[in-house]
């Protein structure tokens, strides 16, 4: 299949999102798509899918210009989305079975009753394809995040396709996962399916793709065969200048140990944790997903139960029982889930960024001290740089990574003395990344302890002092100076792994 | 039945409304000997009926995440829409005449919740309240009296020594089921219910679902209508005041949830002759009256903490067991961020307690 | 034959127990019908149970059929309404329990016997009455029950049918207060903004006499404009010995359920008794009431007597 | 006031009930030459006073994303409470043991929610009926009389010209607003309402929270018992039946959704406000009272619907506006993920249409 963007133009009110983007995606040919957070990628996703109607301009199929109502006449076509949020595109309560069936586009042919024998069956024969092992009988919501993802990829590809579309499929799978994609794709290419490839990791991008795409502004910056361009020039066309150093790692590690945890454990999902994390360290963790670091990390936060074990902040044994606990520790946790757990969205950005620190500023009658809250929140704002037109905006205004940014803000405030953060920067444009990796110095040089889950290998090696590599529950490495590198946690990840 | 869950969880599911059923069955058939009597039984039947068919309609509307508060209202007025007509023009225009001002009810209320995005809970009670009045404007506030022999056959006779009313109850809950669970619309209902926009996104109709449901929704409560009529040989304008809170009480002790995506319609059957054999129960035993609302709102209380009980247990047997692929699950609040209302996690739960054991042991 | 003051002879028989269905017992003037009945069924040693219909014509449908499987000697309905009562005394002569019914008639039916307050009647009564404190002329308000219900459909029926004979009274507001005390002070505050000058309130029952009393005081306007009501509460005794209000149609509830046990106990031991008996209310005005009073006191209802009138 | 929305937005927001409120009030000032004396509008406020007060709890309530559909029965049982206590013991401890009540059932209910996490909706439902049966139980279905002269005074007396239950209303609304809109506490509801769990990392005892919004909805229904009762004279076992609808219906009509994270209590108050003003013109206009019923269904329908109308004009406001960030924002969609009932994007909206007009020109 054929599919030609012809002067595309959308925009939500003033909000002028894509603003004339022409390019053409060959059959069997994959084009990744790349740009900063608001660029317009999803967008640009969604007016192909039917989902959204493009202001002006064609979306040509094979040469023939389309008028999708909505997303199921573009699916008759052969177009599957796997949209960004993957997970709002699931059905937690339904099986595996049924979430890649939910349509069961034969049934309009033959009966009126679905056979629930023959669904089954044909999620499994999908689902093996995809080298996936799963209970298709279970609940989507009972599986893990990446499971849940490569669900989501089977339902897409599980009818005869011409074109596909996916939008930061990686955000959520490790390194594993993600090959047993790319080797979907590669199938897929082979048979001659027309592929859009959206994602913010540049090394995934030069490994795919056929030809880089990149939007800016809503406007395509950028249209190269792979071949003939490299990650400095798409990062430039991406942000519209040159940027030299994407992780200005700073060390400020010292000597004291803030966090050593001896034995811990936590019903089935860690055991026998030792660690020792120092004042100014960022401390990485690699795994695979469902290796337990997660959970390691929720258990320090008083999230979860620890089993078995002692922690020790500042060199006083400390009992975790519930975040209070944690937060009387000042340990703070950034979840991983921003959505779920960690916006108020509704709220403005400085309610949100003053959440855990409210007590600070109310006084007599837990009135809340607007002045006082404001001048805080705003200098915590400006020295992390978080861009909003004005703190009093909802949170649910900002873009992604200045979503993260405030998030971070709000722990900033309290004055940590250890930060756990799990997958910091997931769905992050390259500039807010590297203003993440930024605050993350700010933070080291004031002596916090910095505990950090990342699935992004290139940004676990490079912002850590040092990493340990755990699997099935357990510490299996500890890697250091030159040791640290990708391979090395790959290897120690999956080593042993089914 | 249903096709949303692992074969053992969803019998679990099932039989937790089944015990609470058990349970009170047990109790009153010791305590009154009548109780168990198969007269006794049919008029439990019988008495349910009517709300066990509203209850129908309203659990698609709630496994849609929505609330339908007018099934009462709408049975009101399309009984007495039904018992002009027929006293007019006989019982065929009159039957129709009744599901289509139900059907059109329905209608409006989808109309109104999926357009203009009003809440159903507010749209649907200012429904209430406009039908009611409607209904008292077209009778002058009189009940209209029903002489049609073969009206009052759908309330008073019986076939094969089973009260119509609960013949029709039970071809309703079959035929309905099996719409909810082994039809392509009803697995929209459920995937709508689960995650809207994703269901949009899969190229679901999902407003023509909406008002689909709410249109069923009120269609039962028009035949809910005929039963009450037929069994009064009157329609009366207050009929079915206050019914749509046992219809919705049965559906969430039949254990669908309220924040949508969730549940069966056996599950609400159920949940129905609940609250039929207590009401039936309390007066065998001749409870006080003044008393007979209270142990309802117990027996209530209790049904529903006993579901949610079962809920933990069965995450706890289902986190533990063998059963479950180790290394791939995680927690409830990580996997269902579109659930103000996750599967349980107990962890959280037991980490917002203010007092606990210490769980972080020193190493010995 | 001879167990009516033998409890337990009654009980072994099976023969001496009854089902009343109250129409509801949200409402003071119910409750004290079932007080008068569980007073006269101890007495008589008639093993009553009292069930609530809660104003819903199929649970009192369904409460009838409970009862009427359970074999009661005798079902006693207050009917919610007379059309939806038929079926209830259909099932019952299908099963040949014999079946009493007061306050509002089933339109069709054998009854053993059935006594009430006649509601077209009360409404003609308190048009008169309300006529008479007018010296028949001037403008005046009618309240009514809720609506959809028997009583307030045939007390406001008797109401109009009587006003309208007086043709200097004009009626310049119709409101319903679904029976409730709080609702008919909100009413009644409104429609005397509207109305200020009206001469006569017509309130369907005493307890929304109440809430347009207490309308009426909040404008200084209690016992310069007449009040009539319906049944004969306690507070409404009150008032009207006070003067606020002119007069209410009494009609005994507590004598009613007295007088429904008394027949029930009668058919329970086979003794015939009368087909129908209509009780009058009585009208009750500052002349009477204190007659009134003893004579509640006398039939054991002091409960229904505010305690000013009780010696 | 509030923290969550920019303050033009937020004036919009507060400005449309009000836009309800000045509709029918002109209206009706037009209608009626009544409607508009002081007198009246005092008549107005008094009648409003006792739902106005339920509705404030009710806010709390629905701003968690919970209901509390058991105010009107706490009402009836604080009520009869503090009519007996008063009869025996005197006004303090009457004012106690009432205000105790409304208290202990809040927090009956707030534990309910919390620590079975059962669904308010029902855990609320079944406490109403509970209480019912209890207050009747309690006076055996009479009223309870009020002698007291002092306790009569909260209903009947005037201050400086304006009704004692017109000055409660204005303070607890100015009491209450302050602690939603200006402490810590309310800025915890409202992020607990908006995302509980981001809330609970953030440190916030959310349970606590919403036990606290129950009691202080019980609390404020024994405090509309106190006015009620007070103007009546008498506490009335069934006093309050039915208020919960009309107090929910007053928060929705004044802007607050039922998603909850977001309301003001200003908007509750219009709400009200509305209600009152309707049911006192109906009254003034001595419209049939058969259509009135009618009619208010069909003025809550106009006001949520005008909400919802004015909610897209603002969208479209603020996408287009020069306030907005330009390329930072996300559609709603995406960031409600919690939330069944995003901030509404109109994209997909009009992307559902079934027939619409294609936006997709074919290039000249
Ligand atoms: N509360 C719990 N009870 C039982 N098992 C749990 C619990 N929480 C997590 N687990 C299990 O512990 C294991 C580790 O999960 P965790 O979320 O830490 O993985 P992860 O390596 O961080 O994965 P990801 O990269 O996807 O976040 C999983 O097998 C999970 O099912
Ligand atoms: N439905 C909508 N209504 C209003 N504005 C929208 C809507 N959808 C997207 N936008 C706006 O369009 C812009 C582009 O958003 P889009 O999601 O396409 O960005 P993206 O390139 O996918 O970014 P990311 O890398 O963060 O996923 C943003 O400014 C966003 O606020
Ligand atoms: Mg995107
Ligand atoms: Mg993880």
């Amino acid at each position: 299949m054929r599919l030609r963007l012809q002067d595309v133009r959308k925009s939500f009110g003033e909000n002028s999102v894509l603003r004339g983007v022409t390019f053409e995606v060959g059959p069997g040919e994959v084009v990744a798509l790349a740009g900063e957070n608001g660029a317009g990628k999803s967008t640009l996703t969604r007016v192909i899918s039917g989902a959204h109607r493009p202001d002006s301009g064609q979306v040509l199929i094979d040469g023939e210009p389309m008028t999708f109502k909505d997303p199921q006449a573009a699916m008759a076509r052969g177009i599957e989305v796997i949209y960004q949020e993957f997970r709002q595109n699931l059905f937690p309560h339904l099986t595996v079975a049924e979430n890649i069936h939910v349509l069961d586009r034969e049934r309009r042919f033959g009966r009126l009753l679905v056979s629930r024998k023959r669904m089954v069956r044909q999620a499994q024969a999908v689902l093996a394809g995809l080298g996936m092992d799963i209970d298709v009988r279970r609940p989507v919501g009972s599986l893990g995040v990446a499971e849940q993802q490569m669900v989501e990829i089977a339902k897409a590809t599980s009818h005869d396709l011409g074109l596909l579309i996916l939008d930061e499929p990686t955000a959520a799978l490790d390194e594993r996962e993600s090959q047993q994609l790319f080797q979907q794709i590669e199938r897929l290419r082979a048979e001659g399916v027309s592929i859009v490839y959206i994602s913010h990791r540049l090394d995934e991008i030069f490994q795919l793709a056929d030809r880089i795409v990149v939007l800016r502004d809503g406007q395509v910056a950028l249209n190269a065969p792979t071949a003939e361009t490299g990650p400095a020039q798409v990062v430039a066309a991406m942000v519209g200048n040159a940027v030299d150093d994407f992780y200005p790692k700073e060390r400020n590690q010292r000597d004291d140990v803030v966090l050593r945890i001896r034995g811990a454990a936590a019903s089935n999902a860690f055991h026998g944790i030792d660690l020792d994390v120092r004042a100014g360290e960022v401390l990485g963790i690699g795994g695979v997903v469902g290796c337990g670091r997660s959970a390691l990390l929720r258990a320090l936060f008083g999230l979860e139960r620890f089993t078995a074990g002692t922690v020790e902040v500042d060199g006083r044994p400390v009992r975790l029982r519930g975040i209070p606990d944690a937060l009387r520790q000042r340990i703070a946790y950034l979840t991983p889930d921003r959505g779920a757990e960690g916006l108020c969205a509704g709220l403005s950005v400085e309610a949100n960024i003053s959440l855990a620190t409210l007590r600070r500023y109310t006084g007599r009658a837990d009135l809340v001290r607007r002045a006082k809250e404001r001048s805080a929140c705003g200098d915590v704002m400006s020295r992390l740089r978080v861009r909003a037109a004005s703190p009093g905006v909802p949170m649910s205004s900002l873009s992604g990574g200045n979503q993260q940014k405030a998030l971070f803000a709000k722990w900033v405030l309290t004055g940590p003395r250890v930060l756990l953060m799990d997958e910091p920067t997931r769905g992050v444009d390259v500039g807010a990344k590297t203003e993440i990796y930024r605050i993350i110095n700010q933070l080291t040089a004031d002596g916090v302890a910095v505990v950090l889950v990342s699935s992004d290998l290139p940004e676990l090696v490079a912002m850590s002092d040092r990493a340990i590599v755990m699997r099935q529950g357990r510490v299996v490495a500890e890697l250091t100076g030159d040791r640290l590198d990708e391979q090395s946690v790959l290897e120690h990840a999956l080593v042993g792994a089914a | 039945m249903i096709p949303n869950r692992s074969t053992l969880a969803s019998a679990a599911r099932q039989l937790r409304a089944v015990w609470m059923l058990l349970l009170v069955g047990v109790i009153l058939s010791i305590a009154s000997p009548v109780f168990l009597t198969s007269g006794n039984l049919l008029n439990v039947g019988l008495a349910t009926a009517v709300v066990a068919l509203l209850a129908i309609g309203q659990t698609y509307v709630i496994i849609l995440a929505e609330i339908d508060l007018s099934v009462g209202a709408t049975l009101g007025f399309s009984s007495v829409v039904t018992a002009l007509v027929l006293r007019d023009h006989g019982l065929i225009p009159a039957l129709a005449a009744g599901l289509g001002v139900g059907a059109a009810v329905g209608l409006v209320n989808g109309l109104l919740v999926t357009r203009t995005r009003m809440p159903s809970f507010i749209a649907t009670l200012a429904m209430m309240s406009i039908l009611a009045g409607m209904t008292l404007q077209l009778t002058s506030g009189n009940p209209v009296a029903i002489t049609d022999y073969d009206f009052q056959g759908i309330g008073q006779a019986y076939l094969a020594g089973i009260p119509v009313p609960v013949w029709i109850m039970v071809v309703g809950y079959g035929l309905f089921g099996v719409l909810l669970g082994r039809t392509g619309f009803g697995r929209f209902v459920y995937a709508t219910g689960d995650n809207q926009e994703a269901a949009r996104l899969s190229g679901i109709r999902t407003h023509r679902v909406k008002i689909l449901a709410f249109m069923i929704s009120g269609l039962l409560a028009a035949l809910g209508g005929f039963i009450l009529t037929a069994r009064l040989s009157t329609a009366e304008p207050t009929a079915g005041t206050g019914l749509e809170l046992e219809a919705i009480a049965a559906v969430i002790i039949g254990g669908t949830s309220l924040a949508g995506g969730r549940g069966r319609l056996i599950g609400t059957l159920v949940g129905a002759l609940v609250l039929g054999v207590i009401d039936n129960g309390m007066n065998l035993l001749d409870v006080s009256p003044f008393l007979q609302s209270v142990v309802k709102g117990l027996v209530i209380l209790l049904a529903v903490f006993l579901d949610r009980n079962v809920d933990m247990l069965r995450a706890l047997v289902t986190w533990r067991g063998p059963s479950a692929p180790s290394g791939t699950s995680a927690t409830g609040g990580d996997l269902h961020a579109d659930r103000p209302d996750p599967v349980p996690a107990p962890a959280p739960e037991a980490a917002q307690k203010p007092a606990g054991v210490s769980t972080v042991r020193p190493t010995p | 034959q001879n167990t009516a003051t033998d409890t337990s002879a009654g009980k072994a028989s099976g023969k001496k127990t009854a089902t009343l269905i109250m129409s509801t017992l949200n409402n003071p003037f119910f409750v004290s019908v079932k007080n008068g009945a569980e007073a006269e069924a101890k007495k008589s040693g008639v093993q009553l149970s009292v069930q609530n219909a809660n104003n819903s014509d199929s649970v009192a449908l369904n409460l009838a059929t409970t009862a009427i499987s359970k074999q009661v000697g005798a079902l006693i309905i207050d009917p919610v309404s007379s059309q939806s009562a038929t079926s209830s005394v259909s099932q019952a002569n299908n099963a040949n329990t014999p079946v009493l019914a007061f306050d509002r008639k089933p339109e069709s039916g054998k009854l053993a016997s059935f006594i009430g307050y006649d509601a077209i009647q009360a409404g003609r009564n308190a048009a008169d009455a309300l006529a008479k404190s007018l010296n028949e002329k001037g403008t005046i308000v009618e309240i009514q029950g809720l609506l959809g219900t028997n009583v307030a459909q045939d007390r406001s029926k008797g109401f109009e049918e009587q006003i309208a004979k007086y043709p200097k009274i004009k009626t310049v507001a119709k409101q319903a207060a679904d029976f409730d005390r709080a609702k008919a002070l909100d009413v009644m505050t409104n429609v005397l903004q509207a109305h200020p000058d009206i001469d006569g309130v017509y309130a369907a029952n005493d307890e929304m006499a109440m809430g347009a009393l207490a309308a009426l005081k909040s404008r200084k306007l209690a016992g310069k404009v007449q009040l009539v009501g319906n049944d004969g509460i306690s507070d409404a005794l009150e008032a009207v010995a006070a003067g606020t209000m002119y007069a209410t149609n009494a009609e005994s509830p507590y004598a009613l359920g007295q007088k429904v046990i008394t027949l029930t106990g009668n058919v329970l031991d086979g003794k015939t008794v009368p087909e129908e008996e209509t009780l009058q209310g009585q009208l009750v005005t500052k002349e009477n009431v204190k007659k009134y009073a003893d004579y509640l006191v006398g039939i054991g209802d002091s409960a229904d007597v505010p305690a000013s009138l009780r010696r």
